[in-house]
C-alpha cells in the first residue's frame, strides 16, 4: 500500500528539517507512536498502537532513521510484530522538505505500508483508511507544531 | 430406456429415494465433530500470520499457564521423531510443522492441546512466535525471475521455483500447422485459485492405543486406504505400520476433493495421540479451512487455435504456468503432473495439437486439489471453450454451429485424441440439438438482435464439453505408485439380503443407493435389502477413494462384477434346486426359471438360502465374491450447456436468466441422483464462474479467508437450473455407465463466460477472466464508453 | 472460533444496564450481538465485560407518535421488515432492511446496533442520514439527543460515549408528498454493499423538492452525506410534464436552458459521487464506487420521486 | 470469568447447566446436551449449518451466546420428527432430493420450518429468499426449493382432509 501526503507549513525549512529528524518529536506526532529505547545513532525500539473502535492491534518492533542532509530527506524504517498473533507490519516513510520561501516549507511525505494478519486480510480496506487517517494526523500535527 | 427391474426389486434406472436419506434427515448422521471419546483432547493449532519468513522463537510459556493446556507441539518436538517432514501425494515433501521457516499464510506453527476447545483455542492465542519477515513470492511468472528467491532451499539440487515441465503432443507438427494456418486466435486466461468450501470443514479424532500400539483415525477423508498407507509411510518407523492403522471415514459434510489430501492437523493430531496416550480431536474453523487446505486451479494459459478460413479447427497450442504454491500436493496419477489437461482437444475433431505445462513454487498454501473435477479437465475445457467461441466471432460464424462443424463425428468413436486418449463413445450432436431446442436457441438469437438495437446487453453462452472420468486403468493410473483400480466385497446372507462393501466413500454421492441399485440390477435382490458400507479400512476392500467421479466408473463397476460371480454360483445352485443343466436356465432379474416352464424356477433368495444349506456337491458354501476392477478405459460423458445473461449497463452486474444442461452419461442407474449430482455442479460452475476467487495482496495476505469474501452463491444467486439427458452407454463398463459428477462443474463455467463475451461480443470484446465480478464487466463497459 | 474469555451482565432494567456500565472496565454493549458475537471469535474484539440489553424491557418498540417513528433499541430487522406502519409510510427503511446480511441474522440483528457500530459498511447509517433522524443516547446523566450529521465519527467511531447507550432513533415522519428509497449493490446475498445510495425527497403540493436527504454506504471512512447532492435537488419540480405546466416548462428550458430533469438528476448523483472517499479492494476499484455511488443515487432518486408521486393525500 | 445457570427447553425437555459466559449455543446444544444434529459450518454467521429455532425464530446458533437463551424454547433437528420418524418437511427432503450430504441439512428444515410457519404457501422466490442465509454446496438449491414446496401442498392437502 502507497501513501502520499503533501502540505506546506507556515515555518523555515530548517526547523521542518529539524523536527523530522527527531525521533521523538516525529513518535508523539504519530498518534499511538512510541519510542522506548535508543539502540545506537539511528535505530530506536518502540511500539505503535492502532485502535479502530472496538478493534485494536498493537505492534512491537524497531525504527531505524537514515538521513540524507544534503537533499534533506529522511527515510523512516518501522518494522513491528503484532502481539497475540495479530501479523507484522512493515513501514518504509520518507518525508522530504523543500523550502518555498523563508517562512514556507513544502514537506512530502511517501510512505509504503505492508501490513500482514488477520486486519489487512479482513479489514475490508480498513488498513488504508487507517493509514490514510494517520497520516493525515501526522501532517496536521506537523502543521500545528511547527506553525506555532 | 425404460428399467429393467421392477419397481421392488429396483435396479438401474429406478429413481430409488436415498437410503442415506432418513438419518441426515432426523440429525443422526455421524460426521466427524460428532465423535467423542471419554478423556478426549482437544487440538487447535497456531497458524503463521505472514506468508513467508524465519522463525526467530516461539514461546509457549504463557499458554501453558492456562488451565486445560496440556502441552504444545512445535516442529522441533515432531523433529525428534521425524515427523516434521511429510510426502505430499504427488510425491513432493511438506512439512507438518515447521522448525524453521514458513511458507505461506495460515501455516500450521505449532499445536495446542487442552482438555476442551475453549483451553485449546485460549492458548493458541496465548503462543507468542516472533518472525524475522521475509518478501514473500506471491507471482507465478515472478517465481520464475532469474532474480527470484529460491522458495525450497530444504530441496537438494532445487536451483530456481520450477517443481517441473510437461507436455504432450507434436510440437513440431503443430508448429507446421499454425504457420500455414488461415486463421489464428489466441487468448491468454487465467483459471484462478479456488476452494471447494465444502460446508463441513475437515478434522479428525486419533485415538492410539498405548497398550495395543493400534491406532484408529476417524477422519473426514475420501480416500481412507490410501491415507492409511501414507500414514503408515509417514509414521512406520515409529511403530506405526499399516496393520497397528485403522482409518474410519466417517459420514461427510461435502469434499468435492478438498478431502483427499494428509493435511498437517491430522499428523499433528496423531502424533499427540501418540504422544500424550489419549484420544485428540482436531476440528478447523473456516478460516483455518479456507486459507490453508488445498486450493484448486490456478492455471494461466496461453492458448491458440489454428483453423482454415471457414472456422474448421487444424490444431490447437496452450502454454501454461500452474501455480502450486509451496509444495506439489495435487492428488493426481503419478503419470500426469498436469492431471487430464491433455483432454483439452474437447469435442472437436483436429489435425493436431501440443500442449505444455510448467508448475511452479510461490508463497501459497500448497496444492492442485481438484474443486469437483477430474484432474485438470476444468482448465482444459474452459480453455478450449473459451477459445472456440474466439474462433466463431473471428470467422463470423454463431458459436453453436461453429462447434457442430468441428464436432467428432458419433461414426467415428473410439476416437483417439491428437493428445492420446481413446474416447469410448460419443453423439455430440445429439446433445447440442436437444439443448438447443429445450432452450429456444433461435428465438433467443433473434431476442438478442433485437435487444442490441436498444443498446440492451443479453448473451448466449455455449460449451460442449468432453470429460474425461473413472481414472483409472492400472496401465497409467496410479497414486504414489497405487494402481488406481477400486473395489466391491459381496456378501449375500442366508436370508438373502446382502452386504456390500466398497474402496471408495461417499461425501453426498449416495452410493449407499446407487451401489445398492447395481447389486439389485446384477443380483435380483431388492435395493432395499442390500446394506452398503464403505470407508473403514478394517472392514472395506482396498480402493482408492471417491473423487474425480470415480466410483461408478471403477467400484460400482467392481460391485457388478462381484455380483456377477454370485449370480454365476447361483445358477448353479438353481440348477441343483430345479434338477435341470444350468444351460436349461434362464435369468429374469430376481429368479432363474427353466426354459420353457417358467413356472419352475427359483428365487436368487432361494439361491442364497440353499448356498448355506442344501448345496451341490463339492460346492465351497456361502455366498459372496470380490472383485478388484481394473477398467479397461476411462470413460468420456459429454453434454452441451447454454447459458442466457444479462447485464446491467449501469452496475455491470451478470444476471443468469436461463441454463439448460443437456448431459449425457451413458446409461443412468439412479436418475434422480444423476440430476442432483449435475444440480450441484452447475451451481460450482455458477461460483467460480461470477462468485469464487481465492486472491492474496502482495504482501502475502489471503484476502478471502472466510466467507465474507469467499462468495458461495445462495438461492437467490442461483438460477433454476433445466437439465435433460441424452443416452450413449460406454462400450468400456459393464453396465453402460459413465462417471458424471462433476460434468458440470466443469461445463457451466465456459458457458456462463461465454455469454457474457457473447453479450458484449459487438463491442470488440473477446474475452473475460472469470469470476466475472461487476466491477470487471462495468470496466470494459465504460472504457467502450457504453456504461451507463 | 471460539470468544476470548469475558465476564456477561445481563442487566433486568435501563437503570441497572447503565449503572453496571458506570461501574465495569472494559464494557461493550451487545443487543442482538450480530456485529459483535463475529468480532468477539474473530478476537478482534476482547472487552472484559459485555452488558447484554436484550433483557431490557421497553426498548423493542416501533411506534410513530409525536411526528417521529420511534425505533428502540432492541428492535431486530425482521420486526422492521414485518411492521405495517413501516412498509405503508417508510418503505425506504423496509428497502434498508431487506438488504441487511440474510432473514436469519435479520432475525437478531437491531436497526440501534447497526447504527450505533458505527461501520461505514452498515446500510441503516446512510438511510438515517437521508431521514436526518435524531440518535436518542441514554446516560448516567439522562437523556441527550444526536442529530445524524453528529453521530458518525469515523471508521467504527460514533458519538456515543462509554456508559452510554443507544436506546432509540427518532425518524421525523415524511410529509404527505414524500418517498424514499435504498438501493445496495452487493456482490451476492449477505455481503457488505460494494456501495449504497439512500434518498428521500420531501415535496410541497406543487411538487417542488422542499427537502432532499442522501446518504451513501461504504464509500469512506464514514457513512456520507451528499449534501452538494442535495442542494442541487432542493427547489426543483421533477416530472408532470403535462398541460400547460409541461409546455412552459419545456419552453423555459429550450430558452432559459433549464436544465431537463435528467440533467438535474445527473448533476446531483455526479456530486453524490464526488462526495466519497472510497479505498479499491476486492468489491472494486475506486473509480468504480465513484461511478456506483453515481448510478445507485440516480436510481434512488427516480425510485423516491415515483414513491413520492404516488404518495396521495389520502394514502397518508 | 463467571459462571451461570442457564435454562433451556429443547425439543420441549427442559435442561439447566453452569456455563461460561462465552459458551456459545452451539457449542451448549451440541457439545452439554449431545444434540449433534445441529452443524457448524462457518463460524462467520455465513452458513446457516447451525441454524436452530430460539423462541419460534430461527437463529444461527453460532452466533448467539448460551447465556442469551436462558429461559428459551430451542428447536433443534431433533424434535423435527413425529412418531413416525419424518415430518412433512423431511419427507419433503426426502422424495425431492433436497440433500445430498446432509450437512447443510438440519439448518435448512429449521428454516423452512419457521418459513412453512409463518407462509403456508411460499413462492419460489419466498423461499429461496428465506434460505439466504443457509448455504449448501451440493445441491444447487433447486430441489430444496421443490422440497419446501412439498411439505407446503402436503400440509395443505391433510388439511383439506381434516376438513372434510
Amino acid at each position: 500500500m502507497k501513501i502520499q501526503e503533501k502540505f506546506t507549513v507556515n515555518a523555515p525549512a530548517d526547523e521542518v528539517w529539524a523536527f523530522l529528524i527527531d525521533p521523538e518529536r516525529v513518535a508523539a506526532a504519530l498518534p499511538g507512536a512510541k519510542i522506548t529505547e535508543k539502540v545506537d545513532e539511528n535505530t530506536y525500539k518502540g511500539g505503535m498502537g492502532v485502535s479502530v473502535g472496538p478493534v485494536s492491534a498493537a505492534y512491537d518492533g524497531t525504527v531505524e532513521f537514515m538521513l540524507d542532509e544534503e537533499n534533506r530527506s529522511a527515510s523512516v524504517r518501522a518494522r513491528g510484530q503484532g502481539k497475540a498473533g495479530m501479523g507484522n507490519a512493515d513501514m518504509q516513510m520518507t518525508s522530504s522538505v523543500v523550502a518555498l520561501g523563508p517562512d514556507e516549507t513544502e514537506v512530502t511525505v511517501e510512505a509504503s505500508v505492508a501490513v500482514t494478519g488477520i486486519l489487512a486480510q479482513l479489514g475490508r480496506g480498513m488498513m488504508q483508511h487507517v493509514s490514510k487517517r494517520m497520516f493525515k494526523q501526522f501532517t496536521e500535527i506537523v502543521e500545528k507544531e511547527l506553525a506555532s | 430406456m425404460a428399467p429393467r427391474t421392477s419397481a421392488k426389486i429396483c435396479g438401474m434406472g429406478h429413481s430409488m429415494k436415498r437410503k442415506e436419506d432418513p438419518r441426515f434427515l432426523q440429525g443422526k448422521g455421524n460426521y466427524i465433530d460428532d465423535f467423542t471419546r471419554p478423556g478426549m483432547l482437544w487440538l487447535d493449532i497456531v497458524r503463521s500470520p505472514i506468508a513467508y519468513g524465519k522463525i526467530v522463537n516461539i514461546d509457549t510459556s504463557k499458554a501453558l499457564e492456562i488451565d486445560g493446556v496440556l502441552a504444545v507441539l512445535t516442529g522441533k518436538d515432531l523433529e525428534a521423531y521425524n515427523l516434521h517432514w511429510m510426502p505430499t501425494l504427488m510425491s513432493d515433501t511438506q512439512m507438518v510443522l515447521p522448525t524453521d521457516t514458513v511458507m505461506y499464510q495460515a501455516q500450521e506453527v505449532a499445536g495446542v492441546i487442552a482438555t476442551s476447545r475453549y483451553a485449546a483455542a485460549d492458548g493458541v492465542a496465548a503462543v507468542e512466535v516472533e518472525y524475522e519477515a521475509m518478501t514473500p513470492v506471491m507471482d507465478p511468472f515472478k517465481a520464475l525471475e532469474d532474480d527470484a528467491p529460491v522458495l525450497r532451499t530444504d530441496k537438494e539440487g532445487q536451483e530456481d521455483n520450477l517443481i517441473w515441465h510437461w507436455e504432450a503432443g507434436d510440437k513440431e507438427a503443430t508448429d507446421k500447422i499454425f504457420d500455414e494456418a488461415d486463421v489464428v486466435v489466441r487468448e491468454k486466461m487465467h483459471v484462478p485459485r479456488i476452494h471447494v468450501a465444502s460446508i463441513e470443514t475437515c478434522g479428525c479424532l486419533a485415538d492410539f492405543n498405548p497398550v495395543e500400539g493400534h491406532l484408529t483415525v476417524y477422519m473426514t477423508t475420501q480416500a481412507p486406504h490410501a491415507i492409511r498407507t501414507v500414514l503408515a509411510l509417514v509414521a512406520g518407523h515409529v511403530g506405526l505400520s499399516e496393520e497397528k492403522i485403522r482409518v474410519v471415514s466417517p459420514d461427510i459434510g461435502g469434499g468435492f476433493g478438498g478431502k483427499v489430501p494428509v493435511y498437517p492437523g491430522y499428523v499433528i493430531a496423531i502424533a499427540a495421540s501418540v504422544v500424550l496416550g489419549k484420544p485428540v480431536k482436531w476440528i478447523e474453523d473456516r478460516m483455518e479451512n479456507l486459507q490453508a487446505d488445498s486450493f484448486a486451479r490456478d492455471y494461466h494459459m496461453d492458448a491458440e487455435v489454428a483453423a482454415d478460413a471457414s472456422g474448421k479447427i487444424r490444431a490447437l497450442r496452450i502454454k501454461t504456468l500452474a501455480d502450486h504454491g509451496y509444495a506439489d500436493a495435487q492428488a493426481a496419477p503419478s503419470k500426469f503432473p498436469a492431471g487430464l489437461f491433455s483432454i483439452c482437444t474437447g469435442s472437436y475433431d483436429m489435425e493436431n495439437a501440443y500442449a505444455e505445462v510448467d508448475a511452479v513454487y510461490t508463497n501459497k498454501p500448497p496444492g492442485g486439489v481438484a474443486y469437483r473435477c477430474s484432474f485438470r479437465v476444468t482448465e482444459a475445457v474452459h480453455c478450449l471453450e473459451r477459445i472456440v467461441d474466439t474462433l466463431a466471432h473471428k470467422v463470423g460464424k454463431d458459436p453453436a454451429q461453429l462447434r457442430e462443424e468441428n464436432f467428432i463425428p458419433k461414426e467415428a468413436f473410439p476416437y483417439h485424441s491428437p493428445l492420446g486418449w481413446e474416447y469410448d463413445s460419443g453423439d455430440y450432436q445429439a446433445a447440442m440439438d436437444k439443448a438447443k431446442e429445450m432452450i429456444g436457441y433461435d428465438d433467443l438469437r433473434r431476442e438478442q438482435a433485437e435487444k442490441r438495437e436498444r443498446g440492451e446487453l443479453m448473451g448466449i453462452g455455449v460449451c460442449s464439453f468432453t470429460e474425461v472420468l473413472g481414472a483409472g486403468p492400472s496401465k497409467d493410473f496410479d497414486i504414489l505408485g497405487i494402481k488406481m483400480f477400486d473395489s466391491a466385497e459381496v456378501r449375500v446372507h442366508p436370508t438373502g439380503k446382502a452386504i456390500a462393501r466398497f474402496g471408495t466413500k461417499s461425501q453426498g454421492q449416495g452410493h449407499e443407493t446407487t451401489y445398492a441399485q447395481i447389486i439389485a440390477e446384477e443380483l435380483g435382490l431388492p435395493a432395499a435389502h442390500v446394506q452398503v458400507e464403505e470407508g473403514d479400512t478394517d472392514t472395506a476392500p482396498y480402493g482408492l477413494g471417491t473423487y474425480a467421479s470415480r466410483s461408478t466408473p471403477t467400484a460400482g463397476a467392481a460391485g457388478v462384477m462381484a455380483a456377477r460371480q454370485i449370480r454365476e454360483k447361483a445358477a448353479k445352485i438353481a440348477a441343483h434346486l430345479l434338477e435341470v443343466g444350468e444351460e436349461d436356465l434362464e435369468w429374469e432379474p430376481g429368479t432363474f426359471s427353466v426354459k420353457g416352464a417358467p413356472d419352475k424356477s427359483v428365487s436368487i433368495q432361494d439361491c442364497a438360502f440353499a448356498a448355506y444349506t442344501n448345496l451341490p456337491e463339492g460346492m465351497e458354501p456361502g455366498m459372496e465374491a470380490t472383485n478388484y476392477y481394473d477398467p479397461p478405459n476411462l470413460t468420456f460423458p459429454f453434454g452441451t450447456y447454454i447459458c442466457v445473461v444479462d447485464i446491467d449497463r449501469g452496475t455491470g452486474e451478470v444476471s443468469v436468466r436461463r441454463f439448460v444442461a443437456v448431459d449425457d452419461c451413458g446409461n443412468i442407474i439412479n436418475p434422480m441422483i444423476v440430476q442432483g449430482q449435475i444440480h450441484g455442479g452447475l451451481t460450482q460452475g455458477l461460483g467460480p464462474a461470477l462468485y469464487e476467487e481465492m486472491t492474496y495482496d502482495e504482501d502475502g495476505n489471503n484476502l478471502a479467508g472466510s466467507f465474507m469474501d469467499y462468495l458461495v452463491p445462495t438461492a437467490v444467486e442461483t438460477p433454476a437450473w433445466e437439465t435433460g439427458h441424452t443416452v450413449t452407454p460406454s462400450p468400456h463398463h459393464p453396465l453402460g455407465a459413465k462417471g458424471v459428477g462433476e460434468s458440470a462443474t466443469v461445463g457451466a463455467p465456459p458457458a456462463i463466460a461465454n455469454a457474457v463475451v457473447d453479450a458484449l461480443a459487438h463491442l470488440g470484446v473477446t474475452h473475460m477472466e472469470i469470476p466475472i465480478r461487476p466491477d470487471r464487466v462495468w470496466g470494459v463497459l465504460n472504457a467502450r464508453g457504453v456504461a451507463k | 472460533m471460539i470468544p476470548p474469555p469475558f465476564d456477561y451482565h445481563a442487566p433486568g432494567s435501563l437503570e441497572e444496564a447503565l449503572t453496571l456500565l458506570g461501574r465495569l472496565d472494559d464494557a461493550k454493549v451487545m443487543s442482538g450481538g450480530q456485529s459483535l458475537l463475529p468480532m468477539l471469535k474473530l478476537r478482534l474484539a476482547t472487552p472484559a465485560n459485555i452488558v447484554d440489553i436484550g433483557r431490557v424491557p421497553g426498548l423493542d418498540s416501533i411506534s410513530e407518535e409525536g411526528g417521529y417513528l420511534r425505533i428502540g433499541a432492541l428492535v431486530t430487522e425482521t420486526a422492521l421488515e414485518e411492521n405495517a406502519t413501516v412498509a405503508a409510510r417508510y418503505p425506504i427503511l423496509l428497502d434498508t432492511a431487506k438488504v441487511i446480511a440474510d432473514p436469519l441474522v435479520r432475525n437478531r440483528a437491531t436497526i440501534c446496533g447497526n447504527v450505533a457500530h458505527g461501520d461505514p459498511a452498515n446500510d441503516h447509517p446512510a438511510t438515517m442520514i437521508a431521514l436526518r433522524a435524531t440518535m436518542v443516547a441514554t446516560g448516567p446523566d439522562g437523556e441527550r439527543s444526536i442529530g445524524v450529521d453528529d453521530f458518525f465519527h469515523g471508521l467504527f467511531m460514533t458519538a456515543l460515549q462509554p456508559g452510554e447507550i443507544l436506546t432509540e432513533i427518532r425518524i421525523p415522519s415524511p410529509g404527505q408528498h414524500s418517498g424514499g428509497a435504498y438501493l445496495k449493490l452487493e456482490r451476492k446475498v449477505g455481503d457488505y454493499a460494494v456501495a449504497g445510495a439512500a434518498v428521500h425527497l420531501t415535496l410541497d403540493e406543487e411538487g417542488t423538492v422542499t427537502q432532499a436527504g442522501i446518504g451513501l454506504t461504504n464509500l469512506g471512512m464514514a457513512p456520507i452525506r451528499a449534501s452538494a447532492a442535495e442542494e442541487v435537488l432542493t427547489g426543483q419540480h421533477f416530472g408532470d410534464h403535462s398541460g400547460l405546466r409541461g409546455a412552459f416548462r419545456r419552453v423555459r428550458e429550450a430558452i432559459a436552458r433549464t436544465p431537463s430533469d435528467d440533467e438535474l438528476i445527473a448533476a446531483a448523483s455526479q456530486a453524490a459521487a464526488d462526495a466519497t472517499d472510497p479505498v479499491a479492494d476486492r468489491r472494486g476499484s475506486v473509480d468504480y464506487k465513484r461511478n456506483m455511488a453515481r448510478v445507485l443515487t440516480t436510481r434512488a432518486i427516480h425510485k423516491a420521486l415515483e414513491r413520492a408521486a404516488a404518495r396521495t393525500p389520502a394514502g397518508g | 470469568m463467571a459462571r451461570h445457570n442457564v435454562t433451556v427447553t429443547v425439543n420441549g425437555e427442559a435442561h439447566t447447566r453452569e456455563v461460561d459466559s462465552r459458551l456459545l449455543l452451539v457449542h451448549l446444544i451440541r457439545d452439554e446436551l449431545a444434540l449433534t444434529g445441529t452443524h457448524i459450518g462457518c463460524d462467520t454467521t455465513h452458513c446457516g449449518a447451525c441454524t436452530v429455532l430460539v423462541d419460534g425464530v430461527p437463529t444461527k446458533s453460532c452466533t448467539v451466546l448460551a447465556v442469551q437463551a436462558d429461559g428459551a424454547e430451542i428447536g433443534t433437528v431433533e424434535g423435527l420428527a413425529g412418531a413416525d420418524g419424518m415430518n412433512a418437511l423431511q419427507e419433503g427432503f426426502m422424495q425431492e432430493h433436497g440433500l445430498q450430504c446432509g450437512f447443510c441439512t438440519p439448518g435448512m428444515l429449521m428454516t423452512g420450518t419457521a418459513l412453512l410457519a409463518a407462509n403456508a404457501n411460499p413462492s419460489e422466490a419466498e423461499i429461496r429468499e428465506a434460505i439466504s442465509g443457509n448455504l449448501c454446496r451440493c445441491t444447487g438449491y433447486v430441489n430444496i426449493v421443490k422440497a419446501v414446496q412439498y411439505a407446503a401442498a402436503k400440509t395443505a392437502a391433510d388439511g383439506a382432509g381434516e376438513d372434510n
